[in-house]
């Protein structure tokens, strides 16, 4: 059970997160093509190492935020509410 | 046979742990035997003269006492209902039922044993090579082979008592209760730290309690200082079985009253591991007879329980424990004929049997020995699980002939005693205090200064295996040979070799035989041990029970405030995600004829309601549903249907405007949670700049809604604050006011069913209230409550789907016929670029109203449309319409087939083929909804 | 038309009374460990800026809980406060609010949630059996609060002691009021837990 | 080069062996690595060795070499349940499916290696009216499509499954079941050996220990492999990795749909045989089915976060106990022994992707999801017609990369939450 900082409750267990993955800038609607809203929509960086990625503590604060996560060992180096200056860790 | 001769209890010892003036009856294999308070099964078995314990998984050879402790693979039995019961840990209780496992017709004769004679056939991997033809056999030769499949029976009936887990917070988690780990102990909760002490044995000691009396009596010290220090909670017959990420551990505790056993899952900052070293056996011929036992299985029965384990004992040694146990065999009267110490040059050849046991033994120097107990002492394996689940590589220390933890531990976590070295006591308690002052100051600051004093194996012979071929897995009956005719085959590393002959997947899971594995396979490559590497260790340490692990339930069940009334007026439950809901009352057709004729109510609590708040919320709606919602007057209510970005739809519901900045949104009841965690996601990390603020008051409301022509005549009776005409209260508005003298009650002109309805929102608390009330004053218009099932067959002959039914994972939004909903000309939503593709390509499947031609057939939903071989459509939702008299569908087909007046072949789930036509509209009732607006 | 009754998620097995427009039990029950029904009790949800004047009036600092007179603010999350009074005092309450409703918002959840008092010294062994954060009696201190997985739903528990014995109010979703009180006496019955009544003091 | 002399395994063989004490063979070579080769294949699962494997039989491609970083079987292949079925939802799926479990059948004699296949049939419980109409849905697509599929209530179920809990007083109740008699389990090991045994004897080179650390490309063409061993050239080189997929595609410049995450297994000590079918529960997430050797055999779904990490969690165990003993619960004196943990490449539409890249050459099977090991042999057979042809098969034309650009998803994902 990883166990995740969250920047407002503290460390908790991962069970009470929602995992979102990368989050994506999402393109202008208006102007986008087809091959642009597509990678929006499904080519998500899938890195060994590092990565940084959304969860939502749907059973805590149920704030969204952003962790840096190895994908290796599952340590998770930092987090951040969103919207939020700096972080726990 | 099992060779029962009498009891072979030896006078009383120091440490033993039983009781001599309690006796305890069982039975093993149907016969009574008598054993002592604190005795294990094994124990009292031995006690008893029976040697033959079991019969081996393959080859099914008789087997005897060989580890002694948890681990033996030889002692498993079946006691009472419980399979594979580790008899030399269990304790005897008082009328156990205990009979061995794997035999047919018994453990004497055991036609399995056959499989000996074929052993040279019977290789590793063999049934690879053969059964291969005729195809149309194996399964025939399948069922012989589970024949001998292994273990105990598990019975068809009986239930799970729920054992409680539950959760611990230590500072420091130690996981062994040996010296080493009781030092750790007390000088972690000396240092201020919480510490959580598990031990595996029924009692702290570890190695201490078979040996001298000096080391009991160090043992007694220590345990006694332990219990005294009120920052240590101990648990004995207690094991560490895992350790996951960021040192999540599970404990299981045993022996509890009713359950078996429970887990505890701990998030400790540091953990200790101490879990002592496992004797390993050697590998020779005939070193899998009853009678040859490693040398702490032989210190465990003398002892601790004053058991002889023989009469005639040859000990072969290469360490001081082999020496232990021809002291400890001595003490209690066993004539030890000798003793060849490796370490001098002594060897072992073979094992000789008489009659299934042990008869003799013969030496490298050519001698032969009668004797009927064998003692192999050839040295340890230190059991890294914990180490190796927390990410350490485990190396193999040449001098100390076993694996070691490896430099790359993570820092929460610290090994002490065995697993990293050998010395005298005061040597290893050193270690383990230096340790637990780490571990402590780990937990507390995050940074160690504590140095811990060096500590290694000592030098130990690199005894594996011997001059002549024997067992090296004895769960898995895989011999050395078996492992050197793989590994030259090709199965040449040791994954490999483990898969093709099993060796190390057997219960006791590599704690006995990997190093021996390892040795002959690197033997069998000529490579070193370091060269060829180790299997990972994989949790649990031990096995655990599903009863265990799956503790209590927690599967929140949610009920409306009328779930009582339902339950005690006929309602018949089904279960709709975690919501429990009335399908019918008895008869769900005539409830739809009620409710068409005069008026029912149904319980709609479920429906996902928030109340949204602030100035941005029109701007919130614009971007999650297809439609418009900037003209919403107040008190006024719109349906929308929701879209993810791949412009497949996923919520539909409806939503309206109390006051300037106030809204209320409904959703379906199974998509509540995810509409609220789709609108929370958009405000929190797409426009936190917006003013909304979403209260989830799904409960808060009891739901009914009040359907049927008579309907408002109905409501009328329970509302005076808000005029319910037509004119001052039309369809598809909101007024909010007083029923049945309960303020703040929502009511909506919306429906599912196409009748003339009322939706109300009650403050739950008084939902039972209001339904009771409605009942009681609906009477007089033959008012029926109403279920799903009657709400079903109206919203088909309303023509109105349901999304995730009619819908399905790729169905985009103008494939569900709200071409009139979805508004392109918006400058942006959800999905809007997904479905403008789908609107101008015309890609994906349409839904239609169908009507079978024979009106009496109603076609099970999911009938597919055929034509051709190729599938062109399917029944979504097919009822028979008691208010039209006739079969009534909706279908999901090719945009070719979505014209009205199309006939299109369903095929029947038993191959017949009907005929359906393409209907104009989804609505076979009202479409024009003059019902609903009236 | 008679009075209006309302009614507890969770059925009440015995004699009960009515308070204002609540029909509550009037059991008075003691053990190891007792568990009452509060859910007659007002409940308020206030969502604020922290930095607000009405989220610096509230003077209650997220996990954690402050008491104004008879009512309870527990602090459920960052800029949220759950405001916990005795039965039937809605509109007292929200009147007493301090600070000014900006951008946020105040809903009545009275109706919304269910309320429960686990109280007794084996109060703390029945909270760990559900729940994964650390309850010990120093780790989670009177007048500390949290939002959790409680018996794997969401649920606010803030320690409010009674004269001194260990006590813990544990609010969730009405419609899992009963499946959370069985479970909670499911768990209980090893410690000998026992159902008491609405607690005279009203919360 | 030697070429490795195949001997016929056979129970006589056996025999003559065991009284004559003469080894056997090696099952495959064990030689240097070659400078160039027709086809590279990354990956000695079994979609890299059934590849080879037809490359070599069905089209005489025998230049092949099969390069892996660890050892034959190690990765998917040799963690997965052994699951076998083809009643899959979409049409595309039940035929490339139901191809596979062809092939499956017929294995052991085609490759001349015991693969245990043994169609114990296949039950998804349905719990809920929604997961029974999916279940009707599934099984009338595969009718169409000529797939032995039907749906059964809770009276048959529990003839199949005596143990099984089918009263309706539970929390999740059993409503029915999709019935699939074909589908069954296989010893995935022997699946692995036997190809790549069986390829061996064609010429085809195995390389263990061979890891790959590049892909060389010129001109919008790949040219060959950097490896630990040397660099190779080759004009084809065949991604058929599982967990790394994506980042063996990076080395050539090829981005992926894919999500890397883990899915965990765990296995029982063994019992007496009690449980005959495969059984799976969407709703429950968990699959179990009891092998020959007693033991019950446990899966559920990925993990709920992307990871590269091969951990177990105690939580996988938790949750599947919970659930097996809903459905079964008078074996909750069993004991778990063992867990693990695989990687699986989740794609958008929970479907493969197989075929071209926009490097020519560099071609690609992979995405698998949960459902690798069951499309072995299909895939294989398939991905070897399309290397030597330079042609996509009809059959695996759905799973093409430019699907998901062009917006033609192929959904399985109605039932794909646990389909095993």
């Amino acid at each position: 059970m990883i166990l995740i900082p969250c920047p407002n409750c503290g460390p908790r267990n991962s069970s009470e997160f929602t995992y979102e993955g990368e989050n994506k800038e999402r393109p202008n609607a208006a102007t986008v093509t087809k091959a642009q809203w597509r990678n929006y929509l499904y080519l998500k960086n899938n890195p060994l190492g590092w990565t940084t990625e959304t969860w939502y503590h749907s059973s805590g604060c149920k704030k969204f935020l952003v962790a840096e996560r190895h994908t290796m060992t599952n340590e998770i180096r930092s987090t951040k509410a969103l919207g939020q200056q700096g972080g726990a860790s | 046979m099992s060779g029962a001769q009498g009891s072979s209890r030896g006078a009383q010892r120091l440490g033993e742990v039983v009781d001599r003036n309690r006796t305890i009856t069982f039975t093993f294999n149907g016969k009574k035997y008598k054993g002592l308070e604190g005795d294990t099964i094994i124990s009292a078995l031995t006690a008893n003269g029976v040697k033959i314990v079991s019969r081996s998984w393959k080859y099914h050879r008789r087997r005897g006492v060989m580890s002694g402790n948890y681990h033996d693979p030889n002692c498993h039995f079946q006691v009472n209902d419980e399979p594979n019961v580790r008899g030399a840990h269990r304790r005897l209780e008082e009328g156990m039922v205990v009979s061995t496992q794997n035999v047919s017709p018994s453990l004497k004769f055991d036609i399995g044993a056959v499989n000996q004679k074929l052993s040279r056939f019977l290789t590793a991997g063999f049934y690879y090579k053969t059964f291969i033809k005729p195809e149309r056999l194996w399964p025939t030769y399948e069922k012989v082979l589970q024949r001998f499949a292994g273990g105990g029976k598990v019975a068809a009936t009986g239930h799970h008592v729920p054992a409680d887990k539950r959760y611990a917070h230590p500072d420091v988690l130690v996981a062994g209760g040996g010296p080493s780990g009781m030092s750790a102990a007390l000088s972690a909760a000396d240092a201020g730290s919480n510490v959580l002490l598990v031990e595996e044995e029924y009692e702290l000691g570890g190695f201490l309690r078979w040996g001298t009396a000096d080391e009991l009596a160090v043992a007694q010290s220590l345990r006694e200082k332990v219990a005294a220090h009120p920052k240590i909670t101990t648990l004995t017959n207690a094991v560490v079985a895992g350790r996951y990420d960021q040192n999540w551990v599970s404990v299981i505790e045993r022996g509890l009253p009713v359950v078996m056993e429970s887990l505890i899952k701990v998030r400790t900052a540091t953990l200790v591991a101490a879990p002592g070293l496992i004797e390993r056996p050697y590998v020779f011929e005939g070193n899998d007879l009853p009678g040859v036992m490693l040398s702490t299985a032989v210190l465990r029965l003398v002892n601790l329980y004053a058991v002889k384990p023989g009469e005639r004992a040859v000990v072969f040694t290469g360490n001081d424990s082999g020496i232990a146990a021809a002291e400890a065999l001595r003490g209690i009267g066993v004539d030890v004929v000798q003793v060849v110490d490796a370490r001098h040059g002594g060897g072992l050849v073979r094992a000789t049997s008489s009659r299934g046991v042990l008869s003799g033994v013969e030496l490298s120097d050519g001698s032969k020995v009668l004797c009927d107990l064998l003692v192999v002492a050839a040295g340890w394996t230190a059991p890294t699980t914990l180490l190796n689940l927390s990410g350490n590589h485990p190396v193999f220390d040449e001098a100390g002939a076993r694996f070691v933890p490896g430099p790359d531990l993570d820092d929460t976590v610290f090994a002490t005693g065995g697993l990293v070295g050998d010395g005298t006591i005061d040597e290893i308690l050193a270690h383990g205090a230096a340790v637990g002052r780490q571990a402590s100051e780990r937990a507390t600051n995050g940074s160690v200064t504590t140095v811990a004093p060096a500590f290694s194996p000592d030098p130990h012979l690199p005894l594996f295996f011997g001059t002549t071929k024997g067992i090296v897995d004895f769960s898995e009956d895989v011999s050395s040979k078996d492992l050197l005719t793989a590994a030259h085959e090709g199965y040449n590393s040791v994954e490999l070799l483990k898969r093709y002959t099993t060796a190390t997947m057997g219960p006791a899971q590599g704690k006995l035989e990997t190093i021996n594995t390892v040795a002959v396979l690197a033997s069998a490559n000529g490579e070193s041990i370091e060269e060829t590497g180790t299997t990972v260790w994989r949790p649990p340490y031990v096995p655990i029970t599903l009863g265990a692990l799956a503790g209590r339930s927690y599967e929140p069940v949610r009920y409306s405030p009328m779930q009582a009334w339902h339950e005690s007026h006929g309602g018949i439950n089904i279960v709709a995600g975690q919501w429990m809901r009335p399908e019918h009352y008895g008869d769900a057709a005539k409830e739809v004829s009620t409710v068409r004729s005069g008026v029912g109510i149904i319980d709609v609590t479920p429906l996902g309601k928030f109340e949204l708040k602030g100035t941005d919320v029109t701007k919130l709606l614009n971007l999650v549903y297809v439609n418009k919602w900037s003209k919403l007057e107040v008190g006024a209510v719109r349906y929308g249907v929701m879209c993810g970005e791949d412009g497949v739809i996923f919520d539909d519901g409806v939503t309206g405007h109390l006051s300037e900045d106030r809204y209320f949104m409904s959703t379906t009841s199974s998509g509540a949670a995810g509409v609220y965690a789709h609108l929370e996601s958009w405000l929190q990390t797409g426009f936190p700049e917006w003013d909304v603020t979403i209260t989830n008051v799904t409960s808060a409301y009891a739901s009914i809604n009040i359907a049927g022509p008579q309907s408002r005549e109905l409501l009328s009776k329970l509302v005076s604050d808000v005029d319910l005409s037509n004119e001052a209260f039309p369809y598809m508005n909101l007024r909010t006011g007083t029923i049945a003298g309960v303020p703040g009650c929502h009511m909506w002109r919306i429906g599912f069913t196409g009748e003339l309805s009322f939706e109300i929102h009650v403050p739950a608390g008084f939902g039972a209230y209001v339904w009771e009330t409605l009942m009681e004053h609906g009477a007089d218009f033959g008012i029926t409550p109403f279920g799903l099932e009657a709400q079903r067959i109206m919203r088909l002959e309303k023509g109105h789907f349901i999304v995730g039914q009619d819908t399905d994972g790729v169905t985009q939004g103008f494939s569900a016929g709200i071409d009139w909903l979805i508004k392109l000309d918006k400058d942006d939503f959800i999905g809007k670029p997904e479905l403008q593709w789908q609107h101008d390509s015309g890609a994906g499947f349409r839904l239609v109203g169908i009507h079978p031609n024979d009106p009496k057939q109603v076609p099970t939903e999911a009938s597919q449309i055929v034509i051709d071989g190729i599938i062109q459509g399917r029944i979504t939702s097919s009822r028979f319409s008691p208010t039209l008299n006739r079969s009534i569908c909706l279908g999901l087909v090719v945009p070719a087939l979505a014209v009205a007046g199309t006939v299109v072949p369903i095929r029947l789930p038993n191959g017949t083929i009907i005929q359906g036509t393409v209907m104009e509209h989804h609505a076979s009732y009202d479409h024009e909804g003059a019902k609903l607006r009236g | 038309m008679a009075n209006p009754t309302a009614r507890s998620p969770i059925g009440v097995n015995g004699s009960t009374k009515q308070l204002g427009s609540w029909e509550v039990s009037d059991a008075t029950n003691s053990g190891p460990v007792t568990l009452a029904d509060v859910s007659a009790a007002t409940k308020i949800l206030v969502v604020a800026d922290v930095d607000s004047a009405r989220g610096a009036a509230l003077n209650c600092a997220f996990q954690s809980t402050h008491r104004i007179d008879n009512a309870l603010i527990v602090g459920a999350g960052p800029g949220e406060w759950l405001v916990l009074a005795p039965a039937g005092q809605t509109p007292t309450v929200i009147e007493a609010l301090p600070g000014d409703i900006g951008r946020g918002d105040l809903v009545d959840v009275t109706h919304g949630g269910t309320l429960l008092r686990l109280t007794g010294n084996d109060a703390v062994a029945v909270m760990s059996r559900m729940c994964a954060i650390n309850v010990g009696l120093d780790a989670f201190a009177d007048g500390s609060a949290f939002r959790s997985s409680f018996a794997r739903l969401v649920c606010d528990v803030a320690r409010d002691d009674v004269n001194g014995v260990p006590s813990y109010l544990i609010h969730a979703d009405r419609s899992s009021g009963q499946y959370l009180f069985d479970s909670i006496m499911a768990v209980g019955e090893t410690f000998g837990i026992r159902v008491t009544g609405y607690p005279v003091a009203g919360l | 080069m030697s070429r490795n002399k195949p001997v016929k395994y056979s129970a006589l063989g056996l025999f003559k062996r065991g009284l004559s004490g003469k080894e056997w063979p090696r099952v495959w070579r064990d030689v240097d690595l070659k400078k160039t080769y027709d086809v590279v294949i990354i990956g000695a699962g079994v979609h890299g060795l059934s590849t080879a494997y037809y490359l070599a039989k069905n089209h005489g491609v025998k230049n092949v070499a099969v390069v892996d970083r660890a050892y034959v079987g190690g990765g998917g292949s040799g963690r997965n349940t052994a699951i076998l079925r083809s009643n899959y939802l979409t049409p595309e799926g039940v035929r490339f499916y139901d191809r596979s479990v062809d092939l499956y059948r017929h294995l052991a004699a085609d490759l001349n290696f015991n693969v245990m296949f043994a169609p114990r049939g296949h039950l998804t419980l349905a719990h809920n009216d929604g997961a029974l109409r999916t279940m009707r849905w599934r099984a009338e697509v595969n009718k169409v499509q000529g797939i032995d599929s039907e749906v059964i209530g809770p009276e048959e179920i529990k003839k199949l499954v005596p143990y099984m809990d089918v009263s309706d007083d539970t929390r999740y109740p059993i409503l029915g079941a999709l019935y699939h008699p074909p589908g069954g389990i296989i010893r995935h090991d022997a699946v692995n050996w036997g190809y790549a045994r069986a390829a061996d004897a064609m010429g085809v080179e195995i390389h263990q220990k061979t890891e790959v650390l590049g892909i060389n490309t010129a001109g919008g063409k790949v040219t060959g492999v950097r490896t630990n061993r040397g660099d190779v050239s080759a004009p084809i080189v065949i991604n058929c990795t599982a967990g790394w997929a994506t980042l063996i595609a990076d080395m050539a410049g090829v981005k992926l749909p894919i999500i890397t995450h883990p899915l965990q297994a765990a296995v029982t000590e063994p019992v007496q045989m009690f449980l005959s079918s495969v059984v799976v529960s969407g709703s429950l997430h968990v699959y179990v089915s009891q092998t020959d050797r007693g033991e019950l055999v446990f899966g559920a779904s990925t993990d709920p976060y992307a990871a590269y990490s091969m951990r177990s969690s105690l939580e996988f165990t938790e949750e599947l106990a919970g659930h097996v003993l809903e459905l079964m619960p008078s074996i909750s004196k069993m004991r778990v022994l063992r867990q693990w943990s695989g990687l699986c490449d989740i794609t958008p539409d929970f479907s493969p992707i197989m075929g071209f890249t926009e490097v020519e050459g560099f071609l690609v099977d992979v995405g698998w999801g949960t459902y690798g090991f069951k499309a072995g042999p299909a895939s294989g057979e398939a991905m070897a017609q399309l290397a030597a042809t330079n042609k996509t098969p009809e059959i695996i034309s759905a799973f093409d990369l430019a699907r998901f650009e062009e917006g033609r998803l192929a959904s399985e994902r109605g039932a794909a939450a646990v389909g095993h």
